[in-house]
């Protein structure tokens, strides 16, 4: 048993929660409680199989770690093989760590279909996982599609009133993309094929190749679509508002703590790595885009109306951040960058959990139908200032070492003044977030359905509580998380640097 | 001895206590904590302060952990003690535990315990951020102070978070600093490119050493590191949220928006002074905003008739005072003001609240008067403040002040209008006090009946402390005595110089006027203090206001436009306010939602279309299946064999 | 001389199709579809087939279209099915590509004649003779003889299924 | 003329055996049905024992040609055989429960059915175009009549004359096409057309595109698709799941053999353009209007005019890889089609109504079992990784992709995001909507379940496991003789 | 060549019968009349195979024509059966009235 955990962390962590939602087709209709609880059960059972990972990675080491790999399809040199660096540890435990807390809320508040939804949460964990764990284009690209299908669940049936369309845009927006990417890696393998004479989806094996001039620069575009979207970045952004405006609060936290990072995740681990030149070529858009957003995404969100969706365009904001230090592609630009993903996954990850709660028992989101709550809600609104403060990058809470990691790190790049301009951000968000802190729990409590809001609940608490104190620990401890970045991102740096050597000599 | 780190620690301490269990355990236990802790931290600050006056008074840094280490980045959570950080820690500890104490009082009538624990949480909170930026040895960590300061008065100003105005204050000043933050930001990422390090031993040496090298690069560093400043010290332009902050409770104004945290700024231009000499343009600039905002402000104070608002626009002024010494070089003078100005100011308006306490809430001026006999200490310890801020010798304010006048003088270049400038602003500001005094205390009371039947003297609680800040406002001074009494008579230049650091090359431009030009000096600015003050006394006290009224009337436009404080607000509402909302609105209907979706939702449209269409070839009629089959065959023949 | 018959014969046939065709009433077409029969039965044994000619007359003029009479007789089309035309944009359609159509078959067929290979020369009476095509069939194409009687029974089958009145609505 | 000249080895006998078995159980039910009518519960058993039989037969028939060359037993006959049996024992199989809710359980519904699988069989092992023609005549009659056997239901009977008249229309040209075929090369068999310079005579060329029109007639490939919609519609639905996978997978093949003979040396440029420009017709034209479409089985009638637009993509590719892809492509699309045909039978009430999509509302909900399915089959229709379709168009378009006809994966992927849009819209209504429907659909009979659980079983199997069939299909493509890249 | 008459001749001659079978099947409304000209269409491919059969002095063409006209009668009876089932429905066979099922 010791052996089998230790030799197979990985997969196991990556099908557990798929298990569990096998397991959870045998519940009776009937056991809607139970069903959740079991979900709730799995998701933090997955957690606690996660810490190991944290503590026993090995922070000097530059390659892989954790690896494992089997034969799949050998005709055709797909090959289950899983293994991941830093990059992927820290944004597996913010999976792991989401998931439960998204379980958590959803146990007092999704009512209809409750055995499904479990399921489809499960199953979702289990496509995240494994698209963070893949080193295997093919592999990565089953989970990266399975992703979809339950979250089209997820949004379509336990969403709010405009979910069809949201779900649908969700659907095909991801998939335009990633269609794409679809043949981009047939070309690649193919032209592994022709180059080496087998047949290989292994990603090692494809980092060495090389490509030249437009085939790269194509192929590149075709990944690029498909991260870029997931991420999103603008102007392929806007099925994001709809779908995490719709989703319930459960499925807006993993959408907006997870989904859109692996956009990012994956343009690191295979866009940069493969066509290192093309991606050198574009970065400038790269940045510029990421500039576009931060601005663009921040004035958006403050006209918004709708509290999800204010919170949802300020990711818009706060990825555009991310891309600039990936775009920038320093070593404390990229730290930061990964860093920042998860700090955004907490912080908004919680904004949206306490919209959540007033939702519940508000049944609206109109930023309007609140207003001077603090008295009623003392507690939420604690809390939510607090997440509103990390997500405006407060020096001692966590998205400040992030934000300032990628500008610092931006700044010392070529392209310093996507650095000036990135950092307009920290005057923007202040001015939306805290307009809408204002215009929710502050000013007079004049609507009478307000005076008699509950605050929010223990179980609700925990779930929130278990995302602040991370807040505050990565606020004074970032080097707990960056210690594991480093060596990976520089082992990053050097994959693309050699292959751009290599693809200069004749 | 304590560690350094403990200081700060205490008051965060003394927060966290009272966040999660004042509301419950109730106002006797709140006080009790947020006293006590901001009682210890003074102890434990003196602690530290008097073995190092007491020893060779060199600079100590106390490093605690690495905070973030990334890459070729690292900074860690360090601490300083060194001349400046030790007078900043001094005062900050002192005024800040008797604001504390005040508030007991102050605060008594608050309805609820939440409310109670809430304030002095808060109060513990802004005492551990501004320490924390005191004692801070990198500019990261001071940062972290310095938005921590940030954030609590925006806390604090929108303590009475159900009144609108209270919020948008609030929210303004939060805003408004992060513009000057901003600036602070792109300070510290050009430091960082230029020195490798964020922290003061390694940049201040490195920049000392060799000038040459950094002091190009330096003139955009300490522009962005300046707008910081004027962010924080509320200079023109980015003062507009000072006067807002006033909506927050008396003890904030006095603790956070006229003594501590206001006054970061000059600190840290001080604390770069090293830095800021190196960019004499740099300086140049901060001198004249520093000037601008001094008789900008004066100015506005003139036409006020909210108590709060003056001493608001006062403290502005005042901190122009202390940037415009920090401009011409004379960085000891200016952190000098800061001390003195922490006392008088504080009190004042430790003063005000007490008055506000009397009139019940009540602040305008116009309805005041004659409350001298009502409220006699509150009385006379303002009046001693006032004294002291109009710069009447021997009070604190008059050795501070002429020391920056004097410095402005002997300035080279534009120091001569800077020192008839900031005359100018002197005789201002002894008009504006005294005009308040005289509305104040003066005449007969104009308050409604009721009010008048409420007047009473403030708790003991409230008092004690006006009594001892009003000592200190008289006393402060005497440590900075000018040169004219005798070579070491200035004690404070000796114990703050080290903090100039001589810089290689440049000659520690120290050119001391003759002792009859300072006595000169000395005199003129008294005498202007002293017309001022008179001319207040006559046109309030005596005319009751009749003169002034018929000034306002020869010229409404005029007194309008500075009643309205020269209509900054609204310009800015239609310079940026305005347009930002538009252009929010307008990405969003149009970019967003007109374009991007318009275009993503036609093509489906279009799809879809043509699926409607292209279904009703399907006519169910057979023979019309046979001819499209035929037709599908012909063509395919035709383009095949066709060629053939 | 053979030629000219065939090529009358050929005509015959070609004129009667012509005619079904154009005829607006079904057992017209019937009839004059039996004539063009003969017309190619002729063609056929001018072709060496006599045996194929016979089968062509028996089973196809004979058989196929009597059972064509039967079923119009039966369902009494006489007149029901007046052909009233319309549907112009179908006609004129099909008229085109039917003219194209036939271009591109014509045109191809000519050429092909020249290509195919001179065969080893045979008597034209032995070529005639249906007995060995007999031989061909059951040695051959027995497989297909057996294929065809599967094809048969489905086609007797499913005639009956359909064809047996029960249950009408 | 002494002596039997009939000449009928055992390894004739032995290579036969599955189609005689076919016929025979045929032959069984239709005796029983019309002197045991009392057995009727048993036929279907009969008819799966059969199909058992005559694949037991097929496994157990030594590789070789036979009937002096006009008969074929190879690898591919026999991974093409294992496909058309599981699709006649899914049909079969969904079958039973349906005809006995619509009261149509008659003897003569399986024998067609196995007559026409028999045809089907033929098609796929005959080396000689008669044989061929035949096999797709004793198909399309069996299926004429399968078409129009609700005869109570009007658009039962309209479906049969629409297929009839179409499909005879279709086989008349057909028949031509064989016909210039024998005229160029002087013989029935396919072998017959490997003669050198065959390729360029355009009386072949013209016999071929005949012979690729009359059978992408079968295959319903744009534009001689007109037919399927409407019979789709109107015929029986576990017949549809039958015709709806393998005639046009049995199409696919008999092409794919005549161009191997003619195509030694490469198929030409304009033909092969031809055979795209029809691939790209398809995809486009059945998405497109898939996306209109209101009725399930149109809906799925449509689905399969774009799925067999991408298995043409295999013609034009024309290698060993792409034969072995489209063979691949079509287990995937027999067990997802057929798996949904199978639903759609379980999951509507009245088989003489038509099947409004909007009907299914909220069975998600009331039959999560059938819905499930249905749902699977769609995705797997639509690619999504972890499913056979994904399998099936990875290797397509890899296929594709590998050959350089670039343009071509383009389209079928701008054609398949496309798709995704409406077999979302029907997950949608299944799970997404209220019931409209009062009463809750009828149990599933276990037969169903059946059918519908190795439907299921087999998506997930072969789109996580697809290796062993891949092995299969490359060893089948090696029966041909075709260049591989 | 076996016999006086040339392939050109009887190719002329089938193509023609084939085009206006098919002229036939797409202009006739009446579902008989368009089997009838089906059934030309076929009689065409026959005449062409005799003709090929005549030319290469194969027997094969006659064999395929005898299987030909099996297939013709089995066609014949199904599409007439067809005819009468749907006939019982309608009381109409005229294919432009028939279109229950469209779009």
């Amino acid at each position: 048993m010791e052996r089998l955990l230790a030799d197979h962390l990985l997969s196991i962590l990556v099908f557990l929660p798929a298990a569990g939602a096998g397991l959870l087709l045998l519940f009776p209709r009937a056991l809607a409680r139970e069903a959740k609880l079991f979900a709730l059960l799995v998701s933090v059972l997955e957690c606690a199989l996660s810490l190991p990972l944290w503590w026993r990675f090995d922070l000097a080491a530059r390659g892989f770690q954790f690896r494992e790999r089997m034969e799949w399809i050998p005709p055709l040199g797909i090959s289950y093989s899983v293994g991941i660096d830093g990059i992927a540890l820290v944004l597996i435990l913010l999976t792991t760590i989401l998931t439960p807390v998204a379980l958590l809320f959803s146990l007092s508040h999704v009512e209809k279909q409750v055995r499904g939804f479990s399921i489809a949460f499960l199953l979702l964990e289990t496509g995240m996982l494994g698209s963070l764990v893949a080193l295997d284009l093919a592999l990565f690209y089953v989970f990266w599609e399975v992703m979809l299908v339950p979250m089209y669940f997820i949004i379509g049936i336990w969403g709010g009133p405009r979910r069809i369309y949201a779900a649908m845009k969700f659907f095909l927006f991801t998939m335009a993309g990633s269609l794409l990417m679809f043949l981009a890696i047939l070309y690649i393998a193919i032209r592994h094929h022709t180059a080496t004479g087998q047949w290989s989806f292994a990603l090692e094996d494809l980092y060495r190749m090389t490509f030249t001039g437009s085939t790269e620069t194509l192929l590149f575009l075709a990944f690029a679509l498909a991260f870029a979207i997931k991420v999103p970045v603008f102007p392929l952004h806007t099925w994001l508002p709809d779908a995490h405006t719709e989703a319930p609060t459960g499925g807006s936290i993993i959408l907006a703590g997870v989904l859109l990072k692996l956009g990012v995740y994956g343009y690191l681990r295979f866009a940069l790595p493969l066509f290192p030149d093309a991606s050198l070529r574009f970065a400038p858009w790269l940045g510029v885009l990421g500039v576009i957003g931060v601005v663009y995404g921040a004035f958006v969100a403050y006209a918004q109306h709708d509290m999800k969706r204010l919170v949802a365009y300020s990711s818009v904001s706060h990825l555009g951040l991310v891309v600039i230090g990936v775009g920038a592609f320093t070593t404390l630009s990229l730290q930061g960058a990964i860093l920042q993903m998860v700090n955004h996954g907490l912080s908004t990850g919680a904004l949206f959990l306490l919209v959540g709660v007033l939702y519940e028992r508000r049944h609206t989101r109109e930023i309007d139908a609140y207003g001077g709550i603090a008295v009623v809600v003392p507690v939420t609104t604690a809390l939510f200032l607090i997440a509103t403060l990390s997500s405006i990058g407060l020096p001692g809470l966590n998205g400040f070492v992030g934000e300032f990691l990628i500008l610092v790190g931006t700044w010392t790049s070529p392209h310093r003044w996507w650095a000036v301009a990135g950092a307009t951000g920290v005057i923007l968000s202040a001015i939306y977030m805290l307009t809408l802190v204002q215009r929710v729990f502050w000013n007079p409590l004049v609507h009478e359905e307000n005076k008699s809001l509950s605050d929010i609940r223990p179980s609700e608490l925990l779930a929130a509580a278990v995302l602040v104190v991370l807040m505050i620990w990565i606020g004074v401890r970032p080097n707990d998380v960056l210690d594991r970045l480093g060596a990976s991102v520089e082992a990053l740096q050097e994959t693309v640097a050699a292959k751009q050597i290599a693809s200069r000599a004749p | 001895m304590t560690p350094l780190w403990l200081i700060p620690v205490i008051p965060l301490a003394g927060f966290v206590l009272n966040a999660l269990l004042g509301t419950r355990l109730g106002k006797s236990f709140v006080s009790l904590v947020g006293v006590g802790a901001a009682g210890l931290t003074t102890l434990a600050a003196f602690g530290r302060i008097l073995p190092f006056l007491r020893a060779d008074r060199s600079t100590v840094v106390e490093p605690v952990a690495s905070w973030i280490a990334a890459g070729s980045f690292s900074v860690d959570i360090a601490f300083r003690l060194d001349p400046l950080s030790a007078l900043m820690l001094s005062f900050v500890t002192f005024v800040g535990f008797l604001i504390h104490i005040y508030s007991i009082g102050y605060m008594r009538h608050e309805a609820t315990d939440a409310g109670y624990a809430r304030f002095f949480a808060y109060l513990n909170l802004f005492l551990f951020a501004m320490l924390t930026l005191v004692l801070a040895e990198s500019f990261l960590l001071m940062f972290v102070g310095w938005e921590g300061v940030g954030l609590c008065s925006y806390l604090l100003i929108g303590y009475y978070f159900d009144r609108e105005y209270a919020a948008a204050a609030g929210r303004k000043a939060f805003v408004v600093n992060r513009i000057g933050d901003y600036g602070f930001l792109l300070g510290m990422f050009g430091l960082f490119a230029v020195f490798g390090s964020l922290n003061y031993s390694e940049i201040f040496l490195m920049a000392a050493a060799e000038p040459a090298r950094f002091s190009p690069a330096l003139s955009a560093i300490c522009l962005c590191l300046f707008a910081g400043a004027m962010g924080k010290s509320a200079q023109f332009p980015l003062y507009v949220w000072l006067p807002d902050a006033m909506a927050g409770p008396t003890p904030v104004s006095a603790l956070i928006h006229a003594a501590t945290m206001v006054t970061a700024g000059v600190y840290m231009v001080a604390r770069c002074n090293v830095l800021f000499r190196l960019a004499p343009e740099v300086m140049l600039f901060v001198a004249v905003i520093g000037c601008f905002t001094a008789l900008f402000a004066g100015t506005i104070a003139l036409a006020q008739n909210d108590l709060k608002k003056v001493l608001a626009y006062s403290t502005i002024s005042q901190l122009g005072y202390m940037f415009l010494a920090c401009g011409v070089g004379a960085f000891t003078v200016g952190m000098f003001h800061v001390l003195t100005h922490a006392f008088f100011k504080a009190c004042l308006f430790l003063c005000a609240g007490s008055v506000m306490h009397a009139m019940s809430d009540d602040l305008d001026v116009r309805h005041m008067g004659g409350l001298k006999s009502k409220i006699p200490i509150t009385y006379a310890t303002f009046l001693v403040a006032a004294l002291a801020i109009s710069g009447i010798p021997p009070l604190a304010g008059f050795f501070s002040k002429d020391a920056i006048l004097a410095s402005a003088f002997e300035a080279p270049g534009l120091g001569k209008v800077f020192w008839a400038v900031g005359l100018l602003t002197a005789g201002l500001t002894a008009f504006y006090m005294f005009r308040i005094v005289s509305l104040t205390f003066y005449g007969r009371f104009r308050g409604s009946a009721e009010q008048e039947h409420h007047l009473h003297e403030s708790p003991p609680s409230m008092t004690m402390p006006l009594v001892v800040l009003a000592f200190l406002s008289v006393v402060g001074g005497w440590v900075g005595l000018p040169a004219v009494f005798g070579e070491n008579a200035n004690l404070f230049e000796k114990f703050l110089s080290p903090i100039v650091a001589p810089i290689a090359g440049q000659p520690a431009a120290h050119h001391a006027v003759s002792h009859a030009t300072e006595w000169l000096l000395m005199a003129v600015s008294v005498a202007v203090a002293a017309s001022g003050i008179f001319l207040a006394l006559e046109w309030y006290a005596k005319g009751e206001g009749r003169v002034p009224a018929r000034l306002a009337a020869s010229d409404p436009g005029l007194y309008a436009l500075v009643a309205d404080k020269f209509r900054v607000d609204e310009l800015y509402d239609v310079l940026f306010v305005r347009p930002f909302a538009w252009t929010a609105r307008t990405l969003w209907k149009v970019v967003d939602v007109l374009i991007i979706d318009g275009i993503l939702n036609a093509s489906a449209f279009l799809v879809e279309l043509a699926g409607d269409f292209l279904r009703f070839l399907q006519t169910g009629n057979v023979r019309n299946y046979a001819l499209t089959f035929l037709i599908g065959l012909t063509a395919l023949v035709l383009f095949v064999v066709g060629a053939v | 001389m053979e030629r000219i018959v065939f090529d009358l014969a050929a005509a015959v046939a070609i004129l009667f199709v012509g005619l079904m065709v154009v005829t607006r009433h079904p057992v017209h077409s019937v009839l004059t579809l039996v004539v063009a029969f003969f017309g190619l039965a002729a063609c056929y044994v001018l072709l060496l087939a006599p045996f194929i000619a016979a089968i062509q007359i028996i089973v196809y003029a004979g058989a196929i279209l009597v059972l064509f009479l039967f079923v119009l007789m039966l369902l009494n089309l006489g007149n029901v099915a007046r052909d009233k035309g319309g549907r112009p944009i179908q006609t004129a359609l099909s008229s085109l590509a039917v003219v194209v159509f036939a271009a591109l078959l014509l045109g191809t067929l000519r050429g092909s004649g020249a290509r195919i290979p001179e065969p080893s020369p045979i008597e034209p009476a032995a070529f005639a003779d249906p007995a060995p095509l007999a031989r061909l069939l059951f040695a051959d194409y027995l497989l297909h003889f057996e294929a065809v009687s599967v094809l048969l029974l489905a086609a007797l089958v499913g005639a009956f299924v359909l064809a047996r009145r029960e249950r009408v609505p | 003329m002494t002596g039997s000249f009939v000449q009928f080895t055992h390894a004739d006998l032995l290579a036969i055996a599955p189609e005689i078995t076919l016929a025979a159980a045929g032959c069984v039910i239709l005796l029983l049905e019309a002197f045991a009518p009392g057995l009727r519960r048993w036929f279907a058993t009969l008819a799966l024992a059969g199909v058992a039989g005559s694949l037991y037969f097929l496994v157990r028939a030594p590789m070789g040609t036979t009937f002096g060359g006009r008969f074929d037993t190879s690898p591919l006959t026999l991974l093409v055989g294992l496909f058309l049996g599981g699709a006649a024992a899914l049909a079969i199989l969904v079958a039973k429960p349906y005809l006995e809710r619509a009261g149509e359980e008659k003897g003569e519904f399986y024998a067609l059915l196995l007559w026409g699988h028999l045809g089907v069989s033929l098609m796929t092992r005959g080396l000689d175009l008669l044989l061929v023609f035949i096999g797709l005549e004793t198909l399309s009659l069996a299926f004429y009549v399968l078409a129009a056997f609700f005869r109570p239901v009007q658009a039962s009977s309209e479906a049969g004359l629409k297929y009839f008249l179409t499909g005879a229309f279709a086989s008349a040209f057909t028949l031509y096409g064989v016909v210039l075929l024998f005229g160029a090369s002087g013989g029935s068999k396919i072998e017959g057309l490997a003669r050198p310079g065959l390729a360029e005579s355009p009386t072949v060329i013209f016999g071929l595109l005949l012979l690729l029109v009359g059978f992408g007639f079968k295959m319903s490939i744009a534009p001689f698709h007109s037919w399927a919609p409407d019979v789709y519609q109107g015929m029986p639905t576990p017949a549809v799941a039958y015709l709806s996978v393998a005639p046009k997978g049995a199409s696919v093949i008999v092409l794919y053999r005549v161009f191997a003979a003619v195509f030694e040396d490469g198929m030409p440029d304009r033909f092969r353009a031809g055979i795209a420009a029809l691939a790209i017709l398809s995809m486009a034209l059945g998405n497109v209007v898939a996306l209109a479409q209101r009725d399930i089985k149109r809906l799925l009638a449509y689905s399969g005019i774009a799925q067999m637009g991408y298995a043409t993509i295999a013609l034009v590719v024309f290698g060993r890889d792409a034969l072995a892809a489209v063979l691949v492509y079509f287990v995937a699309y027999l067990v997802s089609n057929a798996g949904a045909f199978a639903a759609v039978a379980a999951l509507y009430r009245d088989e003489t109504k038509p099947h409004p999509v909007a009907l299914l509302a909220g069975e998600g909900r009331r039959a999560p079992f059938a819905a499930a399915v249905l749902a699977l089959c769609l995705f797997s229709l639509a690619g999504i990784p972890a499913t056979a379709g994904f399998i099936g168009k990875f290797l397509l378009f890899k296929a594709a992709l590998e050959s350089g006809f670039y343009a071509l994966a383009l389209i079928g992927i701008a054609a398949s995001l496309v798709s995704i849009g409406y077999y979302l819209k029907v997950v949608y209504v299944l799970y997404m909507r209220d019931p409209v429907e009062q009463e809750p659909p009828p149990a599933l009979a276990p037969a169903d379940r059946l059918a519908l659980a190795l439907c299921a079983a087999g998506i997930f199997l072969l789109g996580i496991f697809p290796t062993s069939l891949w092995h299969l299909a490359e060893r089948a493509a090696e029966s041909l003789p075709l260049a591989s890249p | 060549m076996i016999g006086a008459i040339p392939l050109s001749d009887v190719l002329l001659a089938s193509a023609a019968l084939f085009a206006i079978g098919i002229a036939g099947a797409l202009l006739r409304r009446n579902a008989i009349q368009i089997f009838l000209s089906i059934e030309v269409m076929m009689n065409a491919a026959n005449l062409a195979l005799l003709g090929y059969g005549a030319a290469l002095g194969s027997r094969e063409g006659q064999i395929i024509v005898f299987f030909v006209i099996a297939i013709a009668a089995a066609e014949a009876a199904v599409g007439l059966a067809i005819f009468v089932a749907l006939f019982r429905h309608t009381e109409t066979i005229d294919v432009n009235k028939i279109n229950l099922l469209k779009w």
